[in-house]
């Protein structure tokens, strides 16, 4: 009785995560709580940062199966079926098989509810911006670029470029389908750009303008009727999709949820899709990335590459905004001042801010932020059909 | 040069030409549709003798108004709509949706705008 | 490199919807946005128009994987598994095969979140008014005969002559099983002409009443207790239930959505059925609905012949509830005004509110609104459990 | 013809449920509306008992699909696939299936929107309290012993015996695993005993204690920093599933949830969890638990032994708690009214509310609720730690 | 006519009849529960000297109160209640239940409701 | 006794010890936090002159106000802030965390607390 009961004790001591803990776990834990930091009392990025940080804790205690994931069906090699369902699996293991790898349905609802509450009239005003939103992308081409000197494939390039476009869900959809297995850092490292961008682009655009140039003032936007509003996001979605077939599952998504707020006529969904649903994703989306950020798994050179390509996309989309608004005003009446080409980025709506913040600091009477939402809302677009764009080109 | 560094180059290059197009097809597009919406205002304002597109939008309103201002405003203002507004014979406002109209004091401010255009006259 | 260059050009452009698009899709297209128009212009039944509508320009460009599906397996002759999952399916398409045609469960969804919107009073204080709701399903009926007249086999007949039962969840739910190549246009059709039912009732109304029937008064109904309300969706599930137990699935989720509405004590479970859920439930449904509107599936002579039937349909079930209830008035004491059977048809609550104003419209004092939404609920019952007639004798 | 209506009225009539109805079906119904009176009427545990009893008639009603599920896969000895999908499944059934039985996610859903709404701080501010809440957990061993010497195996006692944490959803979950054929019963004896709690205890608190002890009072529970809200739900996290994997599924959806509280940060996805999500999952949850008290299978023996072992599992855990609260008054400074230990069989809130009838019915001015609070939301993670050990030990 | 078409012809006859049938046996269940409720009416009546029962329902009062004006009458007439009403002995309100009352003022309708009966007495 | 019997009782035994032994640790744990909490109130005390975390949270403040009167009370003490506070030049509140603290009431509700604090000086 007693060696049984010491047996017992064995049995229980063994099957606590102290035997298989590593390194790399308590470093990633370590990361994790540093996420939580930054969300609570930065309050960089809350809604992704803080359910990203409690994830990757939860996956780096070993041994438990939130994070795991069987297939349905395991065959041998004359297609036999050996083994069909298993208890085995998590919560979350199953919202990131389901919800990403498999089926990849969490972006695209990500994307309805942000449909829900984008207000495009500063663009719609205005729809040369979306041309600062598309040179923005360049950032996108340049890290594609490293990204093969560095030695990565062409699928391995596209999916880590698109961290340039600063768009998370458009990040993580993309990943999810290219490059699985990095989908994580990815995500990650896009979301903490995006959280320091008033840290990244101030330098940048003081680098590439002159003083006067971040003091010129912009006319007042032309005021937009209901009706354009209405269109505009079903004449995007037409076009875009039929030159990008591939854009669909991320741009429609996005204008049926904005076709839904600018109606009118239905409240209940345009404010579900903006709330409840939208709320419900981000949980389980955040919380999925997280738990992809194993230490074993993640814990290697790669992860410095892909942190440092992160790093040069978003500069090089914050410079070849300012820089093509700069060229656009050697040909155009209304000349817009080159912050706003530096908003393009996306990082709806932190990168707006920093251009606001810049041409204020400049000039206290000068207000740029309905014009740099222009560019802003238009980097989004810009960035889903270069996802769009590579899928096409490169998926199976 | 091996052939996937080439590939991957013009993949790149080819990106930039066709994102850039299609985003330039697009502004075009919100222009064509703008064109269209000013067309269509020319076209109702003719018909109807004022625009009533060009007055401040519901929205930009309500934002300097508190939902009590904007109740109060709106049933106020829908007495006026119902006595003055019908019988200068603008517009054909009647059964449900006049009703709809008085229902709440927000959509009362879609009268008050219709004010400002009487009086304005 | 040039070479390579155009080479890619070449690859996008044959990769664009313009290579695949056809003439069907294209007067889909503008079906689509017509669908947006009365949508959002005439406000006829914009829950449902304008997703329909949306998704229904989202399918009809072409080349994207929206709204396809893979099955999770695909078999050979010997039961072997040549194929397991696959990236290659779409956020509406998968909405649409496990949300409706492999499982089948929106509509029921959809019926728990109406049965907390519901309120059964009228009809608990008239229960005779069960049988207008009955006597309007003459119009299924009828519809059924004419679809087997033009050629449809027993299974089509019966998915499209559920039509005239005017319930969009309910028309659905069969089609989904007996007839799923064509459930998008029985739901649209059923959609438009509850959107219609203002212009299709009021003349058959006038043909087959007197004035002096119209100007009918009806005594004030009477109180409903508490007591009643919560032991009258317990009732009709069990009766039903226990006599068409293929009504189930909608009978009973109405129901349950009911006790949790009128119990008082479940008031989160109430509020979250009747709106969070309903409205997600309703974003994936018309989706879903709209995506099944492929214009090389649909623009055929058979949905020429469904748009009439369903016609057919509409006016039976008005005319079979009018004049049973004139058939009713031989035999009871206290009359019913005839315009309410109209209202047996569901369509709620616009076939109630034709009622209301037709009686209106020949006696300012008169006001028979409530009493028209005995029958207007009551053809909801009605439908259900004709749907699960059919269900029962012909579903395999 | 008149055959051919005549068989079909036959095929109707044999199809009906009167023809499979058994004696256990109608008892079956008799408790589902026993369970809505008590849910309504009585207002014990509404949330719980008012669906489940729905559940309990709907499935009681013979012939439906509703509580169906056929697996995906119907495999041959050869391991080749005989059948895949069935449309033959009905929305409940899945739920259940998918919900409990295969992946066992509902409950730690309910976690996650307890934990949203869940205050540690009195737990914070006296943490020795734990230990009470661990004490109460005797409950649980002591009805494994009972069970084992009734004749259930390991698995089944184990999960008969969590019924003594007064914890719906990790009853639920533990029985998903361990002993799904008796799912609903544990459950239905968890919650029914958690609804007549404040029968239950008092007698037993009477037993055990003085009328001085019951007129302790207690001292001001110390204030609680924000800071430290945060970090606890964290630390227990880490150090839970550290020590018990097996517990990671129900401690960390607990405490993500209550991060997203405290931290106040991300107040959408607090309220999301906490409200619209909680109350789908608790629908689902609970209609799926009435469906597994299908009469035939729950009407024997086995049931009567569960309710009284649930029963000595309550009462001994009431026990415990006290005996453990007098035991530790021996030792501590800070004494604690040992009516506060019964508290910790979990049950929240309403065993605390019992503790503090008790006290304040002794004297009028003693408040020791927020003291009760302690164990109460203690026991939860006790029981949950609990399930966590039973799993690393029997599941297979 | 081919076998089919006969089918279907007998499918339509039953199902007209079957479902008004069913019907017809609801509508007659319903006017069954609400003889029951009737007669556990008259039974409370009986017992308790008044019938609580056949007051509007809140929900009707509902109708024409804002919630305001149901909070204002709702707290009027619990202090009414307190004070008179349990005088009266005719139910016996305390503890949890009658703060429940007081809590909201829309569950003070309840009391106005038994306030009508009082003073119709 | 069979083995199976046996090795429940064990299983229970080891159970208890497990799980209490758990749960102690915890408790010490959550001590350790409080500690922690402690020492870097005192430190922040020590730094800045005053202690900002034994202010009764805002939370508890809220209870005793309306939404109205929080944000009455918030905006008022806002002005305050701005005028006194600032010289005080305790803290350095300024750009967009001012505007942040004007722009909800509830918030000033933070600023009260430093009112507080600073009449208490
Ligand atoms: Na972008
Ligand atoms: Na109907
Ligand atoms: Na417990």
């Amino acid at each position: 009785m007693l060696e049984n009961f010491l047996d017992n004790f064995v049995k229980v001591f063994s099957s606590t995560g102290f035997s298989a803990i590593t390194a790399p776990n308590l470093l990633m834990l370590a990361v994790g709580c540093a996420f939580i930091y930054m969300a609570i009392v930065k309050e960089y990025e809350p809604y992704e940062l803080l359910p990203i940080g409690l994830g990757a804790i939860l996956i780096n205690l070993p041994l438990h199966q939130m994070g795991n994931f069987f297939p349905v069906l395991e065959l041998n090699e004359a297609g036999q079926v050996v083994k069909g369902f298993t208890q085995n699996a998590g919560l979350l293991g199953l919202a990131k098989e389901y919800g990403l790898f498999t089926y990849n349905i969490l972006p695209p609802l990500i994307f309805l509810g942000l449909g829900a509450i984008t207000d495009f009239s500063p663009l719609i005003a205005n729809p040369k911006m979306l041309l600062l939103g598309g040179a923005a992308q360049v950032g996108v081409f340049v890290a594609f670029f490293g990204s093969m000197l560095m030695g990565f494939d062409l699928n391995d390039s596209a999916a880590i470029s698109i961290i340039g476009g600063a768009d998370g869900p458009t990040t993580i959809y993309i990943n999810a389908i290219l490059a699985p297995e990095r989908l994580g850092i990815t995500a990650v490292t896009a979301y903490s750009y995006m959280g320091l961008v008033a840290i990244i682009q101030p330098p940048i655009i003081r680098l590439l303008t002159s003083k006067k140039e971040r003091m010129m003032k912009m006319e007042q936007l032309r005021p937009v009727s209901k009706r354009t509003k209405i269109l505009f996001p079903i004449v995007i979605m037409i076009i875009s999709i039929l030159f990008i077939p591939m854009s669909a599952p991320l741009i429609s998504m996005f204008m049926i949820g904005n076709v839904f707020r600018e109606s009118g006529v239905v409240d209940r969904l345009s404010r579900t899709s903006a709330n409840e649903l939208l709320n419900i994703v981000t949980i389980f989306l955040m919380l999925c990335i997280g738990i992809t950020l194993e230490g074993n798994a993640v814990c290697n050179w790669e992860t410095i590459k892909i942190l440092s390509l992160g790093l040069v996309a978003f500069a090089a989309g914050t410079a070849g905004g300012i820089l093509f608004a700069k060229v656009m005003n050697l040909f155009t009446k209304n000349k817009v001042n080159p912050i706003i080409g530096a908003a393009g980025v996306s990082a709806v709506p932190m990168a707006a801010r920093v251009a606001q913040e810049i041409a204020h600091h400049e000039d206290p009477e000068n207000h740029i932020l309905m014009h740099a939402m222009g560019p802003n809302v238009a980097g989004v677009i810009g960035s889903a059909i270069v996802a769009g764009y590579f899928l096409s080109i490169l998926a199976k | 040069m091996n052939p996937e560094f080439t590939n991957g180059v013009t993949l790149m290059l080819t990106g930039i030409v066709v994102v850039m197009a299609i985003l330039a097809l697009l502004a075009l597009s919100i222009e064509a549709v703008i064109m269209v919406d000013n067309w269509m205002k020319a076209r109702a304002r003719a018909k109807d003798g004022f625009n009533k597109e060009a007055i401040p939008s519901e929205t930009r309103m309500m934002e300097f108004l508190s939902d009590e201002e904007a109740a109060a405003i709106g049933l106020a203002l829908h007495e006026y709509i119902e006595m003055q507004y019908r019988q200068a014979g603008v517009l054909n406002i009647s059964g449900p949706e006049a009703s709809r109209w008085s229902a709440s004091g927000r959509q009362g401010i879609m009268a008050s705008r219709l004010n400002v255009i009487l009086r304005g006259k």
